[in-house]
C-alpha cells in the first residue's frame, strides 16, 4: 500500500477553522458576507476532501504529520478509504446543510446566528478532524472539538428545555470521554502505540481480562456518541436543537462520528479476529441488536415528528454497528455503506420536517394530515427518505440493507438476519403512516393554505432526496462509496 | 532511662517548647496569643539548631592567627560555629514574620476593634 | 491619630546633657562593633543596632520630633535601600571581574592586594551594607511603634 | 557577559531591584513600573539563557556563590527540572506585571504601589531562589522570603484579607519551622547541606530513625507550604481574599513551586528506593493526593464564588502533581513535572480573566456572571480556554499532563488513582459548564430586552489593554504549551528524570 504525503488534509481541517474565524470577525453587521464566509468554507473543505479521493481509490494513504505531541505519536492525519466515507459525507452535507441553515434562519430571526454559524464550521472541524484522523490521540482531539463545539448549538434556544438538553448532552459525552482516555492510555500502555492499523494493533498483546476491559470502556465512551441504547438519553432530548443543526449534528456529523469511532477501534485498532477471541464480543451484539429493536419500537409510540426520527436514528446508528461487529466482508460493506447513504437519507427527513415546521409551526406527527397537498415537493422528499430508510428501492437504503443481511446470513447468525429484517418492518410501520396520512387523509381542521417553503430550504432537501435515489442507480456516483467500501473491505483482508 | 532522659536534657526542654508554641497557635483564641506561640515554636526551633554546635570543653569559634598559624587548627576544640550562622538568618527571618505578624494584628485590630479569633469571625460573617 | 510621645518634650537638662555627651561615643562604639566585625566577634549586625540605639536614645531623651528632624523618614527609606543595594552590588562586582558572585577574590583587579586582603575588604564592604541596613530598620521599627505606624509600613523581610 | 552569572544574577536582579523601588516610590512613582517591568524582563532574558545554555551543555549548571566549593559554600545549580521552572516564573511574572499595572492602580491608592513592587518582586526574588538553589537551608530562607511577601501582599486586599493573611501566617510558620527541623535532622546526621553531598551521604543512613524523623518533618513543611489537602485550609481564603494584582502572581506560582521542592527533595536529596520501598511515603503521600483531589473537586463544585472555586482547584490540582510523584515511575513523574509547568498557567490565566471580570462586574457570585460574553467577549474566550485547558480538552495543555498522569497511575497499576483522576476530570466539566452556561446562555427572562432578539455589534472588551493582553498571552500558551508539550518532555523533562526510573 503506497503512502503519499500531503498536507491536504490539514487544509480539511484547516477550511472550517479559519471558517469560523472569520465568521466570528465579521460577526451581525454583514450577515451577507458572514454566509458566504460559511458557504466558503464548507466549499473549500468538500473540495480538499474530494481531492483526495482519487489517491485512495487507488489503494494509497494520505499521510501527514505535524508537530509530535506524545513520544512516536505524533499530530497526524492518515487518509484511508473507511475515514474518506465519513470525510466526504461530511463535508458534502455541510455544503447542503449550510445553504438550508441560511434559508432557515433568515426565515425564523433567529438570534445568535453568528455563534450559531461559528459553531458549526467548528463543529465539521471536529467531523472532518475525526474521519481523517491517524492515531487514537489526534482522534480523541478532534472528538473533543467535536463535542463542545457542538455543545452551544444544542442549547441554541436557551431556554430551560434546551438547557436540561445540553447538560444531558454533557455529561453524557464527557463522561464517554473520560471512559475513550483510559482505554487510550490502556491500549498505549500495552502496545505501545497508538496509530490505526487494518487488523488492529492489540493482537497478541496484554491480557484477555484487560484487552475485555479496554473493549467495554471504548464502547461505553464512543457508544455515548453513538447513542447505543443504554446511553441514548442525551439524543432525542437534543432534538430541541434547531432542525439544520438536528439534520447535519444528530443525524450525521455527531452520532456518525461515534459510529465511525466504533468501527475504527473495532476494526483499527482491535481487529477482527482478535474481537472474535475475546467472549464480551457476543455479549456486545445482543446489546447492538436491542438497540436496533426497542429504538425503533420507541419510535412508534413518538408522536413528535423528531424524537421519532431521533430514535430512528438510534435504531440505524445501532445497524451500522451490528453489520460491523458481525465481522465478515459483506455485513461490514454493508455497515460502511449504511454510514453515507442513511446519512443522505436522514437528513433529508430532518429538512423534511424543518421545512414543515418553518411553514407551519408543526411539531407532531399527528397535525400533518393532509400537509403533502400543501407541500407536495417536501413530501415527495420526505417519501422517497422513507422508503429508503425502510429498505425499499429505487432508494438507496436497499443496498446497504441487501450487503447488512447477505453478511448476516453467510456468518451463519441468522437470529440477526432476522434483526435487520424486523427493524426494516418497523421502520416502515413509523414512517409510511406520515407519508400516507399527509397525501390521502383530510385534514380535521381548517388550516390557512401554505405553499411551499423557500426555495434556499426546498432545493437542499430536494437535492439529498435526489442522491438517495441516484445513488441506487449507481452507487459509485460523484463520491465512488462503494468502491470505497469495497476499499475498506479488501484492506481488512477479506477481499472479495 | 532515666540516664536517657538526662543526657538528652536539652532535647527535651526543646520538645517542651515546641509543643507549648504549638498549643498556643492551634487553641488560643486571641491572636496575639497566638503570634506568642508562633514565636515559642520559631525560638525553640533555634535553640534546638545552636545546641547541635555545642561540643563539651569547646570554646567560642575565634581562631587566634596571630602567631600561631603553624599550629594546626584542632576543631574539637572549638564549638562548631554553622549552626550559629545559619540561626542569625533563622533569627532575622523570626523578627521579619513578628514584624509582618504585628502589623497584621494592628489592621485586624482596627477593622474589627478585637483580636478574639471568634469575634472577628463573626464579624465577616456579617 | 493620638501622638504617644510627640506632645511631651522631656525638659530635663541633666537627662539631655548626658545623652548629647553620651551619643558620640555609642556611635564609635558601634562603628567599632563593625569594623572588627569580619575579623573578630562583632559586625554590621551588632553595630547597627548600636548605631541605632543611639538615635533611639536621641529620641528618648529629646523629642521624636528632634530625632525626626535629624533623621528623616525618607532617609530611613533610602538607607535601608541603600544598604541592601550595597551588600548585594558587592557581590555583583565580583561578576564584572569574571568571578563568581560575591567572590570578592576577585577585587584584586582594582585593589593592590593579594586576595586574601581582598576577601577582607569585600567582607567589610558587606558588613558596611548590613550595618546601614539593620540601623535604618530598626530606627524605623521604633519610629512605628512610638507614631502608631503612621509613617507607612514597617520595610520587611530583610537579610543579614 | 556570558551566561556563567546568570544563575546568581536571576536571583540578585529582583533583589535589587524590589528595593531600588522602594527607595525610587519616596522620589517618583512613575518610575517604579518601568523599574518592575526592566528587571523581570532581564530576569526572563536570564531564565531563557540559562535554559539554552542547559540544552546546549546537556549537563546541569552549577553556581558556586563566592567560588566557595560546594560542601561549605552555597551553590545554585541549573538543571533540566528547574530550568523549566523558572522560565515558567518568568514568564508568569513579567505578563501578571504588565496586568498588574492597571489592576493595581484600580484596586490601591497611589502611595502603596511602591510598596506593593517592592513586595512583587521580593516575591520573584524568592520563588527564583527556591527555584534554583541547590542548598536546603538556603531554599528555607528563601521560602521564607516568599512567604513574607505574600503574607503582606495578601493582607492588602479586600475585607478579612489581613485575617486571612495571619492565618496563612500561622500554617506557613509552621511549614516552615517544620521544613527547618528537618533540615536540621539531615545536618545534624550528616553535616551538609548541600542537596547533592547529601544524595551522597544519606544513603548509608537510610536505615536510621533519626533520619525517618527528619524526612517527615520536611514533607510535613513542604505540604504545607504546597498546600496539599489535609493541610490546604489556608489557602482559599487567603487567595481569594487577596488583590487581583498579587493574587495572579501569587496563586499560580506559590503552590507549584512548593510541589516542585517536594519533587527535588525526594529525588535530588533522597532517592526513589527511599521512597517508594524503604518507606512507603510514595503510597502514603498518593492516597492522600487522591483524596484532596476528589475533596477539591467537590468542595469546588459547592462554591459560588468564582475566586473560591478556582482556589479549591489549586488544591485539587496540586493532587494531580503529588499523584503523579506517588506513581514513582517515568510516565508518571513527566506527567506530574508537566502538570507542574501547565498548572501555572492555568491557573495565571483563570485568576487574570477573574481579576478582569471581578473589576468590571464587581462581583465574583458566578450566578450573576449572566450575558457577560455580551460585554466582555475576549475576556470570556480567554475564561473558556482556561477551563477547557483545565478540563482537559486537546489540544490544550491540561489534557497532555494528564494523560501521562493516567498513564503513569496505569503503570503502576494503580487503578484508584485513575479513577480519581478521571473522575475529577469530570468533576471539572461540571464546574466549568455550569459557569460557561451561566455566562453565555442563561435562561430567557435575565436577557435585557434591546439584545433579545438582535446580537449586539461585536466590540472589544471595555478593559484595559494592559490587562487583556497579558491574559490572551496567557491563554495562547495554553495552547502552545499543548503543542509543544513533547517537546518539553523530550528537552527538558525527560532529561530531569533519574535515570534509575
Amino acid at each position: 500500500m503506497a503512502t503519499v504525503y500531503s498536507p491536504l488534509p490539514l487544509y480539511a481541517v484547516l477550511a472550517p477553522l479559519s471558517g469560523a474565524v472569520l465568521i466570528l470577525v465579521t460577526g451581525n453587521k454583514r450577515p451577507n458576507l458572514r454566509e458566504a464566509w460559511t458557504l466558503l468554507a464548507a466549499l473549500a473543505q468538500c473540495t480538499f476532501v474530494y481531492a483526495m479521493l482519487s489517491p485512495v481509490l487507488r489503494g494509497s494513504v494520505i499521510e501527514y504529520s505535524l508537530v509530535t505531541i506524545y513520544r512516536d505519536t505524533a499530530f497526524m492525519f492518515r487518509v484511508d478509504a473507511f475515514g474518506m466515507v465519513f470525510a466526504l459525507l461530511s463535508s458534502f452535507l455541510w455544503v447542503i446543510v449550510s445553504i438550508y441553515s441560511i434559508g432557515y434562519m433568515r426565515s425564523l430571526q433567529e438570534h445568535a446566528q453568528t455563534r450559531y454559524f461559528c459553531c458549526f464550521a467548528l463543529a465539521l472541524m471536529g467531523a472532518v478532524g475525526v474521519a481523517l484522523a491517524g492515531n487514537l490521540l489526534t482522534l480523541f482531539m478532534f472528538y473533543e472539538i467535536l463535542t463542545i463545539s457542538t455543545f452551544p448549538l444544542v442549547v441554541h434556544k436557551e431556554t430551560p428545555e434546551a438547557m436540561k438538553a445540553g447538560q444531558k448532552y454533557l455529561i453524557y459525552l464527557m463522561t464517554g470521554a473520560v471512559f475513550i482516555l483510559f482505554s487510550m492510555g490502556c491500549v498505549y500502555y500495552i502496545s505501545g502505540t497508538m496509530d490505526f492499523a487494518a487488523g488492529g494493533i492489540l493482537t497478541g498483546k496484554g491480557s484477555p481480562q484487560i484487552l475485555k476491559v479496554i473493549l467495554v470502556c471504548f464502547m461505553i465512551g464512543f457508544g455515548s456518541k453513538a447513542a447505543l441504547m443504554p446511553l441514548h438519553e442525551w439524543l432525542p432530548s437534543a432534538m430541541v436543537a434547531l432542525t439544520p443543526v438536528s439534520a447535519l449534528l444528530h443525524a450525521v456529523a455527531v452520532v456518525k462520528a461515534g459510529v465511525f469511532c466504533v468501527l475504527r477501534v473495532i476494526l483499527y485498532v482491535f481487529g477482527p479476529a482478535l474481537l472474535k477471541q475475546l467472549n464480551v464480543w457476543a455479549a456486545l451484539l445482543y446489546i447492538v441488536s436491542f438497540t436496533v429493536i426497542a429504538a425503533n419500537i420507541i419510535a412508534l409510540t413518538q408522536d413528535n415528528l423528531k424524537r421519532r426520527l431521533a430514535f430512528s436514528t438510534i435504531s440505524s446508528l445501532a445497524m451500522i454497528i451490528l453489520g460491523a461487529c458481525l465481522l465478515n466482508a459483506d455485513s461490514t460493506r454493508g455497515a460502511i455503506l449504511y454510514i453515507p447513504f442513511h446519512g443522505f437519507m436522514k437528513i433529508t427527513l430532518f429538512m423534511c420536517s424543518g421545512a414543515i415546521f418553518l411553514k407551519t409551526g408543526k411539531k407532531l406527527v399527528s397535525e400533518l394530515d393532509g400537509i403533502g397537498r400543501q407541500m407536495p415537493l417536501t413530501m415527495a422528499a420526505f417519501s422517497i427518505a422513507a422508503a429508503g430508510l425502510v429498505g425499499i428501492p429505487p432508494a438507496c437504503g436497499f443496498i446497504s440493507k441487501w450487503y447488512l443481511c447477505i453478511g448476516a446470513y453467510q456468518s451463519h447468525e441468522t437470529w440477526f438476519l432476522v434483526v435487520f429484517l424486523i427493524s426494516s418492518l418497523l421502520d416502515a410501520a413509523y414512517l409510511f403512516p406520515i407519508v400516507y396520512n399527509a397525501f390521502f387523509k383530510k385534514s380535521d381542521s381548517e388550516q390557512p393554505l401554505v405553499s411551499e417553503a423557500p426555495l434556499l430550504i426546498v432545493i437542499p432537501l430536494a437535492l439529498t432526496a435526489l442522491f438517495s435515489i441516484l445513488f441506487f442507480f449507481s452507487p459509485d456516483l460523484i463520491f465512488n462509496f462503494y468502491n470505497l467500501a469495497g476499499c475498506v473491505v479488501y484492506s481488512l483482508a477479506w477481499g472479495i | 532511662m532515666i540516664e536517657y532522659l538526662v543526657t538528652k536534657h536539652s532535647y527535651w526542654f526543646y520538645i517542651i517548647l515546641i509543643m507549648m508554641g504549638f498549643y498556643g497557635m492551634m487553641v488560643k483564641n486571641n491572636l496575639m496569643k497566638k503570634l506568642i506561640g508562633m514565636n515559642i515554636f520559631q525560638w525553640s526551633i533555634i535553640l534546638f539548631f545552636i545546641s547541635i554546635g555545642a561540643k563539651k570543653g569547646a570554646t567560642i569559634p575565634i581562631i587566634e592567627t596571630h602567631g600561631v598559624l603553624n599550629q594546626a587548627v584542632r576543631a574539637a576544640d572549638y564549638i562548631n560555629p554553622l549552626p550559629h550562622v545559619l540561626m542569625l538568618t533563622a533569627i532575622v527571618v523570626g523578627v521579619a514574620t513578628t514584624g509582618i505578624a504585628l502589623a497584621l494584628l494592628i489592621i485586624i485590630y482596627q477593622n474589627y476593634g478585637t483580636l478574639e479569633e471568634d469575634e472577628i469571625i463573626e464579624a465577616l460573617k456579617k | 491619630m493620638v501622638r504617644i510621645l510627640d506632645d511631651i518634650i522631656l525638659d530635663d537638662s541633666i537627662i539631655r546633657t548626658c545623652s548629647r555627651i553620651m551619643l558620640p561615643f555609642i556611635q564609635i562604639y558601634s562603628l567599632y562593633v563593625f569594623v572588627h566585625g569580619h575579623s573578630s566577634p562583632g559586625g554590621g549586625f551588632q553595630g547597627g543596632c548600636i548605631m541605632a540605639a543611639s538615635f533611639i536614645l536621641l529620641a528618648v531623651a529629646f523629642s521624636i520630633r528632634e530625632a525626626k528632624r535629624r533623621f528623616k523618614e525618607k532617609y530611613i527609606v533610602i538607607f535601608c535601600s541603600l544598604g541592601v543595594f550595597i551588600y548585594a552590588g558587592t557581590g555583583a562586582v565580583a561578576v564584572f571581574f569574571s568571578g563568581n558572585f560575591l567572590d570578592y577574590s576577585t577585587w584584586t583587579h582594582i585593589l593592590p592586594t593579594t586576595p586574601v586582603m581582598a576577601r577582607y575588604y569585600g567582607m567589610a564592604m558587606i558588613e558596611l551594607g548590613v550595618q546601614i541596613t539593620v540601623m535604618a530598620v530598626i530606627i524605623s521599627i521604633f519610629m512605628d511603634l512610638v507614631t502608631k505606624g503612621d509613617h507607612g509600613e514597617a520595610p520587611d523581610g530583610e537579610d543579614d | 557577559m556570558t551566561t556563567v552569572h546568570f544563575p546568581a544574577l536571576i536571583v540578585v536582579t529582583p533583589l535589587i531591584a524590589s528595593f531600588i523601588v522602594f527607595a525610587v516610590g519616596w522620589f517618583d512613582r512613575r518610575y517604579c513600573f518601568p523599574l518592575v517591568i526592566g528587571a523581570l524582563t532581564a530576569c526572563l532574558i536570564f531564565a531563557a539563557g540559562l535554559a539554552a545554555a542547559v540544552l546546549d551543555n546537556g549537563n546541569p549548571l552549577h553556581y558556586h556563590l563566592g567560588s566557595w566549593p560546594p560542601p561549605w559554600g552555597i551553590e545554585y545549580v541549573v538543571d533540566h527540572l528547574n530550568v523549566l521552572i523558572l522560565l515558567a516564573i518568568a514568564v508568569i511574572a513579567l505578563l501578571s506585571a504588565i496586568y498588574s499595572r492597571s489592576m493595581a492602580a484600580r484596586e490601591f491608592p497611589q502611595a502603596k504601589l511602591p510598596q506593593l513592587y517592592t513586595l512583587y518582586l521580593l516575591q520573584v526574588t524568592g520563588l527564583f531562589g527556591i527555584t534554583i538553589t541547590g542548598d536546603v537551608f538556603n531554599l528555607y530562607v528563601l521560602l521564607e522570603i516568599a512567604s513574607f511577601s505574600a503574607y503582606a501582599m495578601i493582607a492588602m486586599g479586600e475585607r478579612g484579607a489581613a485575617f486571612a493573611a495571619f492565618r496563612y501566617m500561622i500554617f506557613g510558620t509552621i511549614g516552615a519551622c517544620s521544613y527547618m527541623l528537618g533540615v536540621g535532622y539531615l545536618y545534624i546526621l550528616t553535616g551538609s547541606l548541600n542537596m547533592a553531598d547529601l544524595n551522597q551521604l544519606l544513603p548509608a543512613l537510610y536505615q536510621s530513625k533519626a533520619l525517618l524523623a527528619g524526612f517527615s518533618l520536611l514533607l510535613v513543611g513542604i505540604a504545607i507550604k504546597m498546600a496539599l489537602f489535609p493541610v490546604h485550609t489556608w489557602l482559599p481564603d487567603s487567595y481569594t481574599l487577596a488583590p487581583s494584582s498579587v493574587s495572579v502572581l501569587l496563586a499560580p506560582l506559590s503552590t507549584k513551586v512548593g510541589a516542585y521542592v517536594l519533587i527535588r527533595i525526594l529525588l535530588s536529596v533522597f532517592n526513589a528506593p527511599f521512597y517508594t520501598s524503604l518507606y512507603p511515603a510514595a503510597p502514603v503521600l498518593g492516597w492522600i493526593a487522591a483524596a484532596g483531589v476528589l475533596f477539591a473537586a467537590f468542595l469546588a463544585i459547592a462554591q459560588s464564588d468564582l475566586k473560591r472555586m478556582l482556589c479549591y482547584l489549586i488544591v485539587c490540582e496540586i493532587g494531580y502533581i503529588v499523584i503523579g510523584v506517588s506513581s514513582s515511575n517515568r510516565l508518571g513523574l513527566t506527567g506530574a513535572l508537566l502538570h507542574l509547568v501547565n498548572d501555572m498557567f492555568m491557573m495565571a490565566c483563570l485568576f487574570a480573566v477573574t481579576g478582569i471580570i471581578y473589576a468590571h462586574a464587581r462581583t465574583r457570585n458566578i450566578y450573576e456572571l449572566r450575558n457577560l460574553h455580551r460585554t466582555l467577549p475576549l475576556t470570556m474566550a480567554v475564561f473558556v480556554t482556561g477551563a477547557l485547558a483545565v478540563i482537559g480538552v486537546p489540544p490544550l495543555c491540561g489534557f497532555f499532563s494528564k494523560w501521562y498522569l493516567v498513564l503513569g497511575a496505569i503503570q503502576a497499576q494503580q487503578w484508584f488513582f485513575v479513577f480519581v483522576i478521571l473522575m475529577s476530570s469530570l468533576l471539572n466539566t461540571v464546574l466549568f459548564f455550569r459557569i460557561i452556561e451561566q455566562v453565555y446562555f442563561p435562561p430567557r427572562e435575565s436577557i435585557p430586552a434591546e439584545h433579545a432578539h438582535h446580537d449586539t455589534p461585536f466590540r472589544l472588551d471595555p478593559v484595559p489593554m494592559g490587562e487583556l493582553i497579558p491574559a490572551a498571552c496567557l491563554a495562547c500558551f495554553l495552547i502552545l504549551l499543548g503543542f509543544f508539550s513533547n517537546m518539553l518532555i523530550t528537552r527538558f523533562i525527560s532529561r530531569a528524570i533519574p535515570g534509575t526510573f
